[in-house]
């Protein structure tokens, strides 16, 4: 196994999801997703994880609800059928459409947040360019939850933790496709180097557009989903209505590239209430 | 799962995009034209559907996770700026070399180790797994303010217990004679200080920076004013428990208290001025748990009432009367205990209201998708 | 399947899924194949990738309709008015495959002249029989043949396609290859549909006529060879959502019919794919357990009339001079060879007699009639759950309270175990469990990776699973239960003289045990040779049916699965090499085989294909055989040439051009002769509970053969009932598994779909003034439940014949047991048949719908009926 | 030595964004090593998926798609990829359960003693409904005392097993499954 190289290699330019030679990650095309929850099921059942069973939302056909430390693929329903005048369309739009489902999952961010975040390096950079949560390190301090842009990682009520996928990193390490990728029927899920999932992805959107699908674009690359310095996402999406209506952030930001101006800016604060205390107590 | 039960009160934001009921019409290209008559018994003609729960955001639930951290974590907030703030006052008061303030250094010393004895615990406990609280010291990560924050508390808990023994030593509470009073006594406690004060000054502010360094729209949007707001908070705390101290403690001189008090004011306008500011740029929708609810009520009446106002008032008064009275004393002591304690419970719901606003930001749809719309 | 049987000769699939890749149009009808067949839809999107049109007819939007092209929402139940106007388009507009419709199916034959038309007879064919609700279908039969009179008609016929032709084609039938002279079938099929109009369609579906016009449009276009001189398929798959009406089989077979005049069936990317809902539904058809057939589509002996009362009566009633069955001695001979073995001797007609004989329905919900009369006192249930999966439910669970011993066989305590102490009429005190005599046994079962054994998927391919692991504790195989069962009975049956006593000792019931001891499971493999067919004196496995013979040298279980074993300890069903073109190496596909079905119709008249792109089987001059990428389904060697001789028999009397080997005159029937008890042509009726009148034949709203049960725990509502004004129609999800006892019970699943529920359109929802998530109550005669709404605008009301008309969508899956709960919506459900496939109508009755929860008032005040037991 | 250690110790845990992996992590592998791998079918819907189960000392680990199978090519569908939580239940019902009757609750009972009593209960009822000939004195053979329900998720071979054993053997005509509901 190749040595594990710390940090993250350079960001890809707009439009294309980050370049990372060997990167693997998913590309989820919505457009092809039947919203039939074997990726869910698949998930939970190579890694063992137990029943949420949160009841029935009322939600359209969504009573998993949310990614959660349980919960590592999460299938979102959202129905745009009738339009303003009640009117239902007959005709529509080619492949997935006015009901619209995406298969959510943990980003693996090229820089992520909750990696930067961790204070006990239990979260890691796999040699798969995938983000993984120690489970023999971390210590449930649950600074990585708000620290995630996008929402991913939850401590889990039973041991304490926190917990996200994992890209199925054991399976990885033998050479196997993830168990969600190998079980979507529709290959909505498609799992391979980044590099050619971006080509795949980008050829995707341009031969949507050409047949009408005018809101299909990437969600991950640069500019929208991979924005303010992540750097783009190794899971990255094909999607056809705007992030907000499938619960992404448009153009998220990682979070710790604040964390040394605000060092400085409490020292300069610092230094002023410092001198003011000094003076004002030294004065006659 | 609060929000399942909160999405299934169908709280969602965003009411349904109601249009009129069935309207006549013929085939028209790219969807054809239903004519129906719905007697309209219930509202506009149409019931409240999945689609309208969805219209303005993914049926109410959160695109971000809030953290876990509640009371722990808050009164860890609050300690740690009040150890971190009096360790810097009585380190400063010794630097002015001014022999009157030399209460002002023995009470800050042993309330800023009295403030951090506790801390520890508090984070420890807090954990989903504390018996791993070590594991916060395997590595130290520039870009995690709890990893350096968790260090610094690390190095302040040796140098602050280091100058309260020697105050400790100073003072003959550990006996004359005794071997390590006689070690302590002869450590250059001023060096001591100057060297706790900027790890004193970081654990009092990089709890601001901790919670700006997220996702939470609430914390990250004036990301810059949130480490000065909470230093500027915990100074304010600080010198109102040191005030409190010495109001309480016989022999303290008149005109220390009113310095001190003079300078509370100073970090009480500062920490108003930055939190005002801060409310100011972070905007109507992210802001909107600070202006609604049940926090937003403690925000207005509770920090910024009772925590702000007032004792800068009650010290407004104080002072003019103090320079009236020109050295009388007296009722001026019952003042600054009076302004000091508001300060103090002022600092504290502050550090709750700031915690439970963020939570309630990070579980409101408007406020992520506001922050993250990008140009 | 009667409704292909009749038109086609075989009652299945006749294409695979991955053919489905291939289609230039997929129409999913009846089905809601994206949720219930979610890998075979994946060959659906296959072919969309390749630019084919997708269209979804269906009430509801549902995630199959999100991923087409075209969603065409119609009233639940009007689907033959749909269909109807399809072949009606095709035939007005000169879009059927003329070349094909003349020399592959009965278009031109002249039907006898008294035949009279529902266009004639107001709603009716000529025939009739009022009393009986029956047809005599003596005046359907082809023009100038000597007409046989028929056995006893009577309803315990067996409602599957009875190969045989009622008047023996004693000569060529008369025909017009022009398709002009008025009796001949294509003028009568013109004369049958020219009502069904777009205007009707509007009226009667809901449809509007631009969007049936788009439809006709985009099948006329991809069928057969167009304009552009490039030739195109289309196909249809369809599910339970067409079987389950009162007029499900003549739904399915008109879509027969429509693919027939198309050209489309036999074809690659053509052809009807049924989707069939469980592991092995096709295979529990083809070696049945059901009441009405013998294995291999064999109709069981009836004891009515006259009845079949010896071997030779029964092979004179059922065995048609031509087409493949007329070797039905050597299948019938062989079977009885096999069940009883040495007992079965030429002398007494193989032990013929000691087969039991039916004179009656009984079917499904005829059993729970007979359960509730006391006439049926023990009941085994194995993986069936009747107590949720049946039809009114509230009698099922009745029925099963007056039996005198239940066994139950399933992996979890389903509700039909569990009824005596936990159903809702139970909870509320309306019963109470020291009330119900019935001895109750649940015994665990295997799973298929626990057991070995094959499973026949829903395009006729047979496939072997492996046994992985031991099952846990008690659990066994059926296999396992059944062997040990007939050992113990054949002990306490020894020396038995009487007649039940002599046919238990008949019976051949001795298998090797896999591990060898007396208590081990059978070896399954040893069945399946069984099954295959072997020579009695060496025991050697037949290499096909072709090799069974009447003279009791040979015994088969099922002569439509032979070949699957060609030499011993040669199990095709374990074969696991899967190509790229028909994967002939994996699985085995009965008949012998052959992928697509009627696949000599892939190729011209003179054996050429039709063209390069649908190349499927074609001649082989210089070979002088049948070849392609799939098993022939022809004699190999007839030429295409070949013309019989008069007087010839069996396959031998078809003409080198007859694809459908099965039927008597090897074409595909247009007109359906025999085989269909409500009519040779596809008729709209009603279904049984409907708000709206029979546009077409006011006199007719209902079909009129249809076997309706007319009792007070079972009453019906009016044809337009005002008390219940809503079409109702039940439905599955991805997530659940038909009753729910394999996917409510299991955590991964019961989360995914945690509770029972009822769709609704919002504008329903503002007249019941309910919101999202809102309680409401369904009610009609048979019973009440409660469940939350969710109003989606998936669903819409439609105009139908100018009023507007509600639909109410409910998943069945849910019951009163498991992790996943919720009312069940059989409760509703009414108890009527299709008078050939004797299935209920589940798919469109009427229902009322108020808004709030079902308070019960009865002894446990608050103990919700169906509600959720915390 | 000791500054080396140090120096490479430090490299990997202290930084803007340290990233030291642990040994636990390093040598995770997937369970599936040194499973034994057996061919089977789902039990759910008629598509007719191919499964791979992977077995460890007697008990499931994994159940997956066969990438092999030319219809499902290594995918599953959600009820398909829960075979394992089906088969591993914690709801599933491993040991016979009785319920006398009138009783109330149900009772444990042996696996043999229930098919000794369900034989017994077959050849009484059998015996009290068995028609050799009908009213006009047919022979038919049969008993409407006793029927069958299921057989559609059953395999073929125990269909045949049904059939044969119920209808040949014991003359019991009202056997069904679901394919008629």
């Amino acid at each position: 196994m190749t040595a594990t190289r710390g940090g993250a290699s350079p960001a890809g330019p707009k439009g294309q999801p980050a370049q990372r030679p060997g990167a693997l990650g998913f590309l989820t095309d919505t457009t092809l997703c039947i919203g039939c929850k074997a990726c869910e099921v698949a998930c939970k059942q190579w890694n063992g994880l137990p029943m949420d069973n949160i009841g029935w939302t009322g939600n359209s056909y969504d009573n998993t609800g949310d990614l959660g430390a349980t919960t590592w693929r999460h299938v979102t329903f959202v129905e745009r059928i009738a339009d303003q005048a009640g009117r239902r369309p007959a005709t529509l739009q080619p492949f997935q459409s006015n009901w619209l489902m995406m298969s959510d999952i943990c980003k693996h961010c090229a820089h992520a947040g909750c990696m930067e975040a961790c204070p006990t390096g239990a979260i890691v950079r796999t040699e798969f360019e995938s983000v993984v949560i120690q489970q023999d390190v971390c210590n449930g301090c649950g600074y990585c939850l708000p620290a995630c842009p996008f929402g991913v990682p939850e401590i889990s009520d039973t041991d304490g933790k926190a917990h996200k996928c994992t890209l199925c990193y054991d399976r990885l390490t033998d050479g196997l496709e993830p168990a969600c990728a190998k079980a979507c029927p529709t290959d909505s899920i498609q799992f391979g180097r980044i590099d050619d999932l971006g080509e795949r992805a980008t050829e995707r959107v341009a031969s949507l557009r050409e047949r009408g699908v005018e809101g299909a674009h990437v969600y991950g690359d640069q500019d929208v989903g991979g924005s303010g310095g992540i750097g783009g996402l190794n899971a990255f999406f094909v999607l056809t209505a705007p992030p907000e209506v499938y619960n992404l952030p448009r153009r998220p930001e990682l979070p710790q590239r604040k964390s040394v101006r605000g060092y400085l800016a409490t020292a300069g604060a610092a230094v002023i209430f410092g001198a003011a205390a000094f003076f004002s107590l030294r004065e006659r | 799962m609060a929000w399942a039960r909160r999405a299934l009160a169908g709280a969602a934001s965003g009411g349904p995009a109601g249009g009129p009921a069935g309207s006549v019409g013929e085939g028209l290209s790219g969807g054809y034209q239903r004519r129906w008559e719905t007697r309209g018994e219930g509202r506009r003609g149409r019931g409240r559907s999945v689609a309208d729960q969805s219209r303005t955001s993914y049926y109410g639930i959160a695109p971000i996770h809030k953290p876990p951290w509640k009371w722990l974590v808050i009164t860890y907030f609050y300690l740690g700026g009040i150890a971190g703030g009096s360790y810097a006052l009585a380190s400063i008061a010794e630097l002015t070399r001014v022999p009157a303030y030399g209460s002002i250094t023995r009470a800050g010393r042993y309330i800023s180790l009295a403030a951090l004895a506790p801390t520890p615990l508090l984070l420890i406990l807090d954990l989903g797994r504390p018996q791993r609280f070590h594991h916060m010291l395997r590595v130290f990560k520039l870009r995690s303010p709890m990893s350096v924050g968790t260090w610094t508390l690390t190095i302040f808990g040796g140098l602050c217990s280091l100058s309260a023994l020697i105050q400790a030593a100073q003072d003959g509470v550990l006996g004359r004679r005794s071997g390590p009073a006689r070690l302590l006594v002869t450590l250059p406690s001023r060096w001591v200080g100057l060297l706790g004060i900027v790890p004193a000054f970081f654990l009092a502010g990089y709890t601001g920076v901790l919670l700006a360094a997220t996702a939470v729209p609430l914390w990250t949007k004036s990301y810059l004013l949130m480490g000065p707001l909470f230093l500027a908070s915990a100074l304010s705390n600080a010198t109102a428990a040191i005030a409190l101290a010495l109001a309480l403690a016989r022999g303290t001189s008149h005109r220390t208290l009113a310095r001190l008090e003079r300078l509370d004011s100073v970090f009480l306008l500062a920490e108003a001025g930055l939190l005002l500011a801060a409310r100011a740029h972070l905007g109507g929708v992210i802001a909107r748990p600070l202006r609604e609810g049940r926090v937003g009520g403690m925000h207005r009446f509770g920090v910024l009432g009772l925590g702000l106002g007032l004792p800068l008032a009650l010290q407004l008064v104080s002072q003019r009367y103090n320079r009236s009275q020109m050295g009388g004393g007296g009722t001026s002591r019952l003042a600054t205990a009076l302004a000091s304690l508001l300060v103090l419970g002022g600092g504290f719901l502050f550090r709750y209201v700031i915690v439970m606003a963020g939570r309630q930001s990070a579980d409101d749809p408007q406020a992520t998708f506001e922050l993250t719309k990008g140009s | 399947m009667p409704g292909l049987g009749a038109r086609l000769g075989r009652g299945a699939a006749t294409t695979t899924q991955q053919s489905l890749a291939e289609s230039d149009c997929i129409v999913i009808m009846g089905a809601n194949m994206a949720e219930n067949h979610p890998v075979g839809f994946r060959f659906v999107m296959k072919a969309r990738e390749r630019g084919a049109r997708v269209i979804h007819v269906d009430p509801r939007f549902s995630r199959t309709s999100a991923l087409c092209d075209v969603h065409v929402p119609l009233r639940a139940g009007s689907d033959l008015v749909f269909l109807g106007a399809l072949v009606n388009h095709v035939i007005q507009h000169q879009k059927y495959f003329r070349e094909y419709v003349v020399h592959y199916t009965n278009a031109s034959v002249i039907i006898n002249p008294e035949f009279k038309d529902t266009e004639d007879l107001e709603g009716l064919f000529s025939g009739y029989n009022a009393a009986e609700r029956r047809y005599d279908p003596d005046t359907w039969q082809y023009a100038g043949q000597q007409t046989k009179p028929a056995p006893e008609e009577d309803p315990a016929q067996s409602a599957e396609p009875r190969p045989q032709v009622v008047g023996q084609i004693s000569d060529p039938p008369q025909t017009d290859p022009s398709l002009e002279d008025p009796h001949c079938v294509f003028q009568l099929v013109k004369r049958h549909f020219a009502r069904y109009t777009p205007e009707l369609v509007e009226r009667a579906c809901g449809v509007p006529r631009t969007l049936f016009l788009e439809v006709a449009e985009a099948i006329t276009r991809n069928s057969g060879i167009g304009p552009d001189g490039v030739d195109r398929t289309t196909a249809f798959c369809y599910a339970v959502a067409w079987t389950q009406h009162t007029i499900g089989t003549q739904i399915i077979s008109c879509c027969a019919l429509l693919q027939l005049l198309l050209g489309n069936i036999g074809r690659p990317g053509g052809g009807i794919l049924a989707l069939r809902g469980h592991s092995t539904i096709q295979g529990s058809t083809d070696i049945p357990t059901l009441y009405n057939l013998l294995p291999g589509y064999l109709p069981m002996p009836s004891s009515a009339g006259e009845g079949d009362r010896s071997l030779e009566d029964y092979l004179r009633h059922y065995r048609p001079e031509t087409g493949a069955w007329h070797a039905m001695p050597n299948y019938v001979v062989s079977l009885l060879k096999a069940w009883y073995g040495t007992a079965a001797t030429p002398a007494n007609e193989f032990a013929y007699h000691l087969v039991p004989k039916i004179e009656d329905d009984y079917s499904f919900q005829p059993m729970l009639l007979m359960m509730r009369q006391g006439i049926m006192k023990g009941l085994f249930c194995m993986g069936q759950n009747p107590a949720v999966g049946g039809q009114n439910t509230v009698l099922a669970r009745r029925a099963l309270a007056t039996l005198d011993w239940l066994v139950v066989r399933d992996v979890h305590e389903v509700e039909t175990a569990a009824f005596w102490y936990d159903a809702p009429e139970v909870r509320d005190g309306e019963v109470r469990p020291q009330d119900i005599k019935t001895e109750v046994f649940l015994l665990p079962a295997a799973i298929a990776a626990e057991k070995e054994g094959s499973y026949t998927n829903t395009q006729r391919l047979v496939q072997w699973h492996d046994k992985a692991v031991e099952p846990p504790g008690d659990a066994r195989s059926e296999a396992w239960f059944l062997y040990q069962l007939g050992k113990r009975l054949k002990e306490l049956y020894a020396g038995d003289d009487s007649p039940q006593g002599r046919q238990i000792a008949a019976l051949a019931w001795d298998y090797p045990t896999l591990d060898g001891s007396s208590s081990g499971d059978p070896d399954l493999q040893e069945v399946l040779k069984e099954i295959n067919g072997y020579t009695v004196a060496d025991g050697q496995p037949v290499r096909d049916f072709t090799a069974l013979r009447d003279d009791g040298t040979t015994a088969g279980g099922c002569w439509i699965y032979s070949g699957i074993m060609p030499q011993a300890g040669r199990n095709l069903a374990r074969s696991r090499k899967g190509d790229g073109r028909a994967s002939l190496e994996w699985g085995f596909s009965w008949p012998a085989n052959r992928r697509l079905l009627y696949n000599r119709a892939s190729a011209d008249p003179q054996g050429n294909p039709w063209s390069e792109r649908k190349k499927w089987v074609w001649w082989d001059a210089q070979e002088g055989r049948w070849t392609g990428y799939d098993v022939p389904d022809f004699p190999l060697t007839k030429p295409p040439g070949y013309r019989p001789a008069p007087g010839a028999k069996g396959l031998d009397a078809h003409a080198g051009d007859s694809p459908f080997v099965n039927m008597a005159d090897g074409k595909g029937w247009l007109f359906a002769a025999s085989g269909l008890r409500d009519g040779p042509l596809p008729t709209h009726y009603e279904p049984f509970e409907t708000p709206v009148h029979n546009l077409l034949y006011p006199q007719q709203p209902r079909n009129p053969a249809a076997r309706h049960f007319p009792r007070p725990d079972n009453r019906y509502h009016e044809v337009g009932d005002a008390r219940f004004p809503y079409v109702i129609t039940t439905y599955r999800l991805t997530e659940h598994h038909t009753a729910g006892g394999m996917s409510r019970w299991v955590p991964w699943l019961a989360e995914l779909q945690p509770e029972g529920f009822v769709e609704i359109s919002p504008e329903l929802a503002a007249i019941a003034g309910v919101d999202n998530g809102g309680w409401v109550t369904l009610s009609t005669l048979r019973g009440e439940v409660e469940a939350r709404a969710m109003v989606t605008e998936r669903l819409q009301p439609l105009t139908i014949d100018g009023q507007a008309l509600h639909q109410i969508g409910m998943p069945w899956h849910f019951g009163f047991g498991g992790l996943a709960r919720g009312a069940i919506a059989n409760d509703l459900s009414l108890l009527v048949e299709d008078p050939n496939s004797l299935i209920h109508e589940a798919k469109s009755f009427t229902c009322n719908l108020r808004p709030g929860r079902l308070v019960q008032t009865r002894a446990q005040a608050g103990a919700q009926t169906g509600a959720l037991r915390r | 030595m000791g500054l080396g250690k140090l120096g490479k110790l430090l490299g990997t845990h202290v930084g803007m964004v340290p990233n030291p992996v642990s040994q636990r992590t390093r040598e995770a592998r997937s369970r599936l090593r040194g499973a034994s791998a057996t061919v089977s079918v789902c039990p759910y819907c008629a598509v007719g998926c191919s499964q791979v189960v992977y077995t460890k000392d007697e008990r499931v680990i994994d159940v997956e798609g066969n990438y092999e199978s030319p219809i499902n090519g290594g995918t599953l569908c959600p009820k398909g990829a829960a075979t394992a939580g089906l088969m591993g239940s914690p709801l599933r019902v491993t040991t016979v359960k009785y319920r006398a009757p009138h009783s109330d609750h149900w009772e444990d009972r042996t696996l043999d003693w229930a098919m000794g009593r369900i034989a017994q209960l077959v050849k009484e009822t059998r015996d009290v409904t068995y028609e050799a000939r009908n009213q006009q004195s047919v022979p038919v053979n049969r008993t409407l005392g006793i029927g069958h329900l299921g057989g559609a998720t059953l395999d073929n071979e125990e269909n045949y097993l049904i059939k044969k054993l119920f209808s040949a053997g014991l003359g019991i005509v009202a056997v069904e499954n679901q394919a008629r509901i």
